[in-house]
C-alpha cells in the first residue's frame, strides 16, 4: 500500500514572524490574536511566581504552547464547547475564563472547580485521554440538540497512545460528530520523546484510519493554527463531521511546577524552540505590518499585570472550603451515608 | 394471557423493554444505545422493536468498545441529554472501568454540581444458565465502592419496571443490573402504564422470625426456594431483598436482623471482597448486640466464576448451601 | 494531506479457483493447503451437529473464513505462536491442536482448555480485543530470548473498535514486535455491519496510524492469505516489526450457534459470498491444476471422517470435571480461602 | 549515617530501589516497565539509576497505556518473562482494569496451570501529601475483589524490600501497592542483601490487650499514633499490619481479635465497600462470641478523595479519629 509519511505543515509566519504570503486573518484579528497571546503568557508567568510562592498547587506550565492553544480558542464561538485536559489554562483564558476561577482552580480550591454557567467548558481532565469520547459525545449531543456549535477537545501526544483516544476518534469519526480533535505535539510526555511513544511519523496520518481529515499546522504560529481550526470548525458546522488537528510545538518548560527535565534531557532543545516562541514571533508579524510598537506594548503589559491583580484579589475573597464540602454534590441528594459523614464533619455528631 | 385490568403477565425481559419503551415517550431527551440494541434489538432482546419504533437517531448501536460506549454518555448526558447504555454483559464493563472510576461517579463532585451525569448504565450480570466464559461475573462489589453512582438489582419484572423507570428519571448516574438467570425465568403481573418505584430503599420479600436473609437479585430467587423448605421444617426465614445496593438501606437490613437475631448474606460474586462484606460489615457494626450467631456468608467460591459448564452450579450459591448456613446460625 | 483510501487487495485465485497468474506456491503446498481447509470445514459442520445433539456449548461457527485464518497457520513454524480471538478454531486445528482437545474446549470441559505443551497458542479469548496488547508482549519475549520466532494475533472488524487494539498495535510497532495482526473482517460484529462500526473504507488503513505496513488480502483466497502471511512472517522474523494483515471476507454463519441473522440482515449477501466459498475455489485450483479429482475428494471425505470419530472418541474418553476443580488452579499454591473452598467442595467439610 | 554492619538507613523509595535493582541482578529474565522509569527513574525515583546499570533492553519506557502496559506484560510473563510493571499512580490502573478483571487473575485458572503470569504491578497509592486529583486514590478493593492475584501493601522500608522481592519471585500475579505518604516520610534499618519475606502473613506491630487495631500501608502510621496517645492514657492498643491483603491471613486477626475483644478496622479508602468490610466479615463471622464491643471502621467518607487540597486531611484517617472508634468499643 502507499505510504503519506510526511503531511504538509501549514504555516503562515516565519519563525521571526514575518509573513511568508498573504494572511487569512484581518489586522484587527491579528491584533486580537496578539493581545489574547500575551495575556496568557502573562497569566502563565504570574502563576509560576504564585506557585513558587507557595500559593499554588501543581500547576501545569504552557509557556511555548500559547500559540496551538489560543489559536483554536479563538477559532471557536460562545456556544462552542472545550474540554481540555490538564494544560490548557491558556485556551481556557481565551474562551473567557475568569482569571480568579482559573487561579483558584490551580489553588485546588472548589470555587474554581466550578466552571462559571457561561462558559461551555468541562474542569480541566487528569486521567489521560479519559475526555476523548466524552467530548464526542458532546458533540454529538449538539446535532441531536439541532444545533450547528461544535466542540474542541485537547489532548497530547503521549496521550494518544491511550485507548480512549482511538475508541473517542472512532466515535466521533462513526457519528460524524462536530468534534476537533486537537493534538499539542509538544515532543514530551514527561520523560518521554514523541519518538519513543509511536512509530508514525506524523500524529495526523492517525486520522486516516478513522476516515477523517488529518491536519498539521506550525503550532507555534498563531495565525497557521487559528486558520486550521477555523476551517475544522466550519467543517464541523457543516456536518461533515470530526478533523484531527496536530499542533507543532514544544514543551520549553517543565512538566508541572515540580518536574526537573535535566533529569531526562538536554534543555539545548529547549533553547532552540524558544527562538520560534509563538508570542514574539507573532509580535514580530505586527510589527512587521507596522500595527505594533513598544508604547502598544508596555501599555498592554501595564494592562495585563493590572487585570491579574484585580483577579488575585477577587480569588483570595473566595471563601476558604469547608470540610463538610467534602461530601456534598456525591449525589443530587444525600444518602444516608453522606448525611453521617456530613454531620461529623459538622461536629454534629 | 389476560390478567386483571391494568396489568400483563411479563418476564423480566418484556418489562425492561416496556420501562425502556415508557422512557423513550415519556422524555425526548432519551437515548438508548450500545452494542447490538439497534436492528437486533438486544442479545437478550430488552430494546426489541425500539429503534423501528424510535428512529436510529434515539435508539441506535454504536462501535464495540465499552469504554467509548460509557464515555460517549457521559458526554451526551453533560450536554443535555439523557442516555441509556447498554453494556451487552456486566463482565464486559471492565474496559469501561476508568470512565466510570475516574468519571462517572466523580464529575458532579469535582465540578461542584456545575456537570451532572444523569445516565443509566444497564447489563446483564450473574450466573446459572451456562453462559460462555466471562458473560456470567457479578461485579457489582466494584460499581458499589465507587463514589457518586447508585447500583440497582432488580429481582422481578413488576420491581425491573418501576426501578429502571426511576434509574432513569433519576439526577445522577445508575448501573442498572439485570439477573441473566431471571430474564425468562420469572413471570409476573405487571401494571401497563408508567410508575417509578423509590430508589434507596430495601424490601421485605419474606417475613420472618427465625433468621435473616439478605440478598439481590439472583439469589433472591435461591433464598425463596431456601426459605419455602424450613417453612416446611417450621422455620420461618424472613428475606430482604436489597434492591438498590448503593445507597444503601441500612436501615430495613439493621431491623430485620435486630428482630430475628441471626442474618445469613447471601450473594453470587467472588466471597472475597463482595458486597455481601458491606452488609455484614454494617450489621457487626450497628446490631451487634442483637446477634445471637456469627454472620455466616454465602458466596461465590475465591476462584473465577468456572468457565467450565459441567461444575458452573457447584459454584453459584443454592438452596441448599443457603440452608447449611441457615442451620449453623440457628445451631449457634 | 493525501488520500489513500484504497488498498489493493491480494489476490491469486478468481471467484470460481482459475488462478489470476503464476501462484506463488508448489502444486505439494497447494494440495496440502487444500486439505487443510477441508480439515477445518469438516470439523466446522460436524462441531455444528454436536452442538444441535447439545454435546457442545455455544459454538462460533467459521464457515466461509477457514482461507482467512488457515492461510495464516499455514505460514506460521511450529515455534511460532497464535493468539486467536474465539472464532479461530480453523488456525487452531491447522496449527496442530488436536481435534480432541478442541471439542472438549467447547464443551466448555477443562480437558480442553489446558492446550497442549508442545503447541504454542493461547486458549480462545472471549473479552474483544485484550489479546492484542498481549500477543505483542509475547511477540516481543521472542526478540529478547535471542529467537526469530514471531507471533500471529487474530481479531474481528468489531475488535478493531475497542481501546486494547490500538494500544496492542502501538505498542507492537513501538517495540518492533515479531507480530503478525490478522483482522478477519468478515462484515459483521454480531448484528453491527463494519461500515456502521468505522467510517474507514479498510481497516488495512489503520496501519499508517502506528508507522506499519497495512495488507490486504483476499480472504477466501487461500493462496493469497497464506502469501501475504508469508511476507509479513518474513518481515517479523528479520526484525522489521509488525504488520496489520486485513482479510476480506464473510461470515456467512450466524455469529455462534445461538444466533439468528435473520434479526438484523438480508441473508441474500450471505449467499452471493457462498459463491466465493474459499473451500471450493480451492478445490476448483485444484482442478484446474489437474491435481484434483472426485476419488481423491472422497477419500479425504472419508479419511477426515475417521480422524473426527477418532477424536469424539477421545473426547468422550476425558474425565468428567470435578466441583473441587472449580478452587484449584487458582493460585500455584491454594491460600487459606481456596483450601475451605475446596475442603466442602469435596465433602470433607 | 553508618548503621550496624550489613545494614543502612534507607527510606522507603530507597528500598524499593534496592529491591528492584537486586531483582534485576538475581534473574535475568526480570524486567522492568512503565512510563517514566527508565531513563528519569520513575516520578518517585524508585527506578532511578536502574536503566544506566541494566541496559533500554531491561529496564524501559513504555507508551503512555495503561491497558497497553499490564497486556505487554501479561505476554511477555506468559512468553517466560519475569515483568515487573510500575503504573505511575494507583489511580491510574483504572484503564487497565480489564486485563486485570478478565485475564491477570484468571489466566492460570482458565488454562488449568499452562499459562500463568508471574508478574508484579507496582503503584504507588493512597493520600496526605496534596497530590493533584486521583493521584491519592487507594483502590485496593478493586484488586481484592480479583480471584487469582495476590495483593502487598508494605508500611516499612525493611518489610517493603523483603515483600517486593518475594512478590517478584512469586509465580503468581501480584499487585505492590506503596504508600505514597511513606516513601520519604519513613527511614529504617534495611539489610544489604537479597532477602525474602513471606507473603500471606499479618504481622503485629505493636502488642496490647485493650483492642486490636487492624490496618495496612498508610493507615499503620497513623494507628501507631493513636496508639502511642492511648498508651499514655494507660490503653495499650494492639496493632495488626496485614502486609498481605490476599490471600488473607484471616488467622492473626482472629487470634488478636479474640484476644482483646475489640475491633477497630482502619483504612483510608471510601468506607462503602472497601476491604475493610472484609476484614470486619471474616471476624463477624469467624470470631462473634469474642466480641464484647461493635466491630468499628475508621475509613474516607463516602465521597471521592477530594481534589480540594484544603481539606483533604479532614477525608484521610488520622490519629484522633482512631481514638475516637477506640473510645467507641472501650465505652460500649
Ligand atoms: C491515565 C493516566 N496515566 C498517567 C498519567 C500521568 N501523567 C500525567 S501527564 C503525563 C504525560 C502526558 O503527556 P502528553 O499527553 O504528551 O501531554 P503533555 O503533558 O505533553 O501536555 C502522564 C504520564 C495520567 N494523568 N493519566
Ligand atoms: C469486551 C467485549 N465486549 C463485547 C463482547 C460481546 N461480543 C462477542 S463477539 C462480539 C462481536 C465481535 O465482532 P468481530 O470483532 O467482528 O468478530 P467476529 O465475531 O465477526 O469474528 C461481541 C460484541 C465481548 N465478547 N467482549
Ligand atoms: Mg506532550
Ligand atoms: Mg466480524
Amino acid at each position: 500500500m502507499r505510504y503519506t509519511d510526511l503531511v504538509e505543515t501549514i504555516q503562515f509566519l516565519a519563525d521571526d514572524g514575518r509573513p511568508l504570503g498573504d494572511l487569512p486573518l484581518s489586522s484587527d484579528e491579528l491584533l486580537h490574536g496578539y493581545r489574547a497571546l500575551r495575556r496568557a503568557r502573562h497569566f502563565d508567568e504570574r502563576a509560576l511566581v504564585l506557585q513558587r510562592q507557595g500559593r499554588l498547587g501543581v500547576y501545569p506550565l504552557f509557556r511555548g504552547q500559547e500559540a496551538s492553544q489560543v489559536g483554536v480558542a479563538l477559532a471557536l464561538r460562545k456556544d462552542d464547547w472545550i474540554v481540555p485536559s490538564y494544560r490548557e489554562t491558556a485556551a481556557a483564558i481565551t474562551f473567557g475564563m475568569p482569571l480568579s476561577r482559573l487561579i483558584l482552580s490551580w489553588r485546588a480550591d472548589p470555587a474554581g472547580w466550578r466552571i462559571p454557567e457561561d462558559v461551555n467548558m468541562i474542569q480541566f481532565y487528569i486521567p489521560i485521554a479519559t475526555q476523548v469520547p466524552q467530548a464526542a459525545g458532546i458533540a454529538h449531543a449538539q446535532r441531536l440538540q439541532g444545533r450547528d456549535a461544535v466542540a474542541a477537545v485537547f489532548i497530547g501526544d503521549g496521550g494518544t497512545s491511550e485507548g480512549d483516544f482511538h475508541e473517542g476518534l472512532n466515535f466521533a469519526s462513526v457519528f460524524d460528530a462536530p468534534l476537533l480533535i486537537v493534538v499539542q505535539n509538544n515532543g514530551w510526555a514527561i520523560s518521554v520523546p514523541t519518538r519513543k511513544q509511536m512509530k508514525v511519523q506524523r500524529i495526523a496520518l492517525k486520522a486516516q484510519g478513522y476516515g477523517i481529515p488529518g491536519v498539521v499546522a506550525d503550532g507555534n504560529d498563531l495565525v497557521a493554527v487559528w486558520h486550521a481550526a477555523r476551517q475544522a470548525a466550519e467543517r464541523a458546522r457543516r456536518g461533515d463531521g470530526p478533523t484531527l488537528l496536530e499542533t507543532l510545538t514544544y514543551r520549553i518548560a517543565p512538566h508541572t511546577s515540580s518536574d526537573d527535565p535535566s533529569r531526562y534531557r538536554d534543555e539545548g532543545e529547549a533553547g532552540e524552540w524558544a527562538k520560534k516562541d509563538p508570542v514574539l514571533r507573532m509580535r514580530g508579524c505586527l510589527t512587521h505590518l507596522g500595527l505594533w510598537d513598544a508604547d502598544k506594548e508596555n501599555a498592554l503589559t501595564e494592562e495585563l499585570e493590572t487585570e491579574f491583580l484585580a483577579a488575585l484579589e477577587e480569588a483570595h475573597a473566595a471563601p476558604e472550603p469547608k470540610p463538610w464540602e467534602i461530601v456534598e454534590q456525591v449525589f443530587a441528594e444525600m444518602g444516608p451515608d453522606q448525611q453521617r459523614d456530613w454531620a461529623y464533619l459538622r461536629g454534629e455528631s | 394471557m389476560i390478567a386483571e385490568r391494568g396489568t400483563r403477565v411479563l418476564n423480566n425481559v418484556q418489562a425492561i423493554n416496556e420501562a425502556l419503551d415508557l422512557a423513550l415517550e415519556h422524555d425526548p431527551r432519551t437515548l438508548l444505545f450500545g452494542e447490538d440494541v439497534g436492528v437486533m434489538g438486544g442479545v437478550f432482546r430488552a430494546s426489541d422493536g425500539l429503534q423501528a419504533k424510535y428512529g436510529e437517531k434515539r435508539v441506535f448501536d454504536t462501535p464495540l468498545a465499552e469504554a467509548g460506549i460509557v464515555g460517549f454518555g457521559i458526554g451526551l448526558a453533560m450536554a443535555g441529554m439523557r442516555p441509556i447504555a447498554e453494556i451487552q454483559f456486566a463482565g464486559f464493563l471492565y474496559p469501561a472501568l476508568d470512565q466510570v472510576l475516574s468519571h462517572l461517579g466523580r464529575m458532579r463532585h469535582r465540578t461542584r454540581g456545575r456537570h451532572t451525569i444523569p445516565m443509566v448504565i444497564r447489563a446483564p450480570y450473574g450466573g446459572g444458565v451456562k453462559t460462555p466464559e466471562q458473560h456470567a461475573d457479578s461485579p457489582e462489589a466494584v460499581l458499589c465502592h465507587v463514589p457518586g453512582v447508585k447500583v440497582i438489582i432488580p429481582s422481578s419484572p413488576e420491581r425491573a419496571k418501576g426501578l429502571l423507570l426511576s434509574a432513569i428519571a433519576d439526577p445522577d448516574p445508575v448501573f442498572f443490573l439485570e439477573p441473566i438467570k431471571l430474564y425468562r425465568g420469572v413471570k409476573a403481573e405487571v401494571p401497563e402504564d408508567y410508575y417509578t418505584l423509590p430508589l434507596g430503599k430495601a424490601r421485605v420479600v419474606r417475613e420472618g422470625d427465625a433468621a435473616s436473609l439478605l440478598c439481590y437479585g439472583g439469589m433472591v430467587e435461591v433464598c425463596q426456594k431456601a426459605a419455602e423448605v424450613a417453612a416446611r421444617e417450621g422455620v420461618e426465614l424472613e428475606i430482604v431483598d436489597l434492591e438498590t445496593l448503593t445507597p444503601l438501606d441500612t436501615g430495613t437490613i439493621l431491623e430485620s436482623v435486630r428482630k430475628t437475631g441471626r442474618a445469613v448474606v447471601v450473594y453470587e460474586a467472588m466471597r472475597t471482597g463482595g458486597f455481601g462484606a458491606e452488609i455484614s460489615a454494617r450489621i457487626a457494626e450497628e446490631a451487634l448486640d442483637f446477634l445471637q450467631a456469627p454472620i455466616v456468608r454465602v458466596a461465590g467460591w475465591d476462584a473465577p466464576y468456572p468457565p467450565f459448564s459441567a461444575v458452573e452450579n457447584f459454584y453459584r450459591p443454592d438452596a441448599k448451601r443457603v440452608l447449611e448456613a441457615v442451620r449453623k446460625v440457628l445451631t449457634h
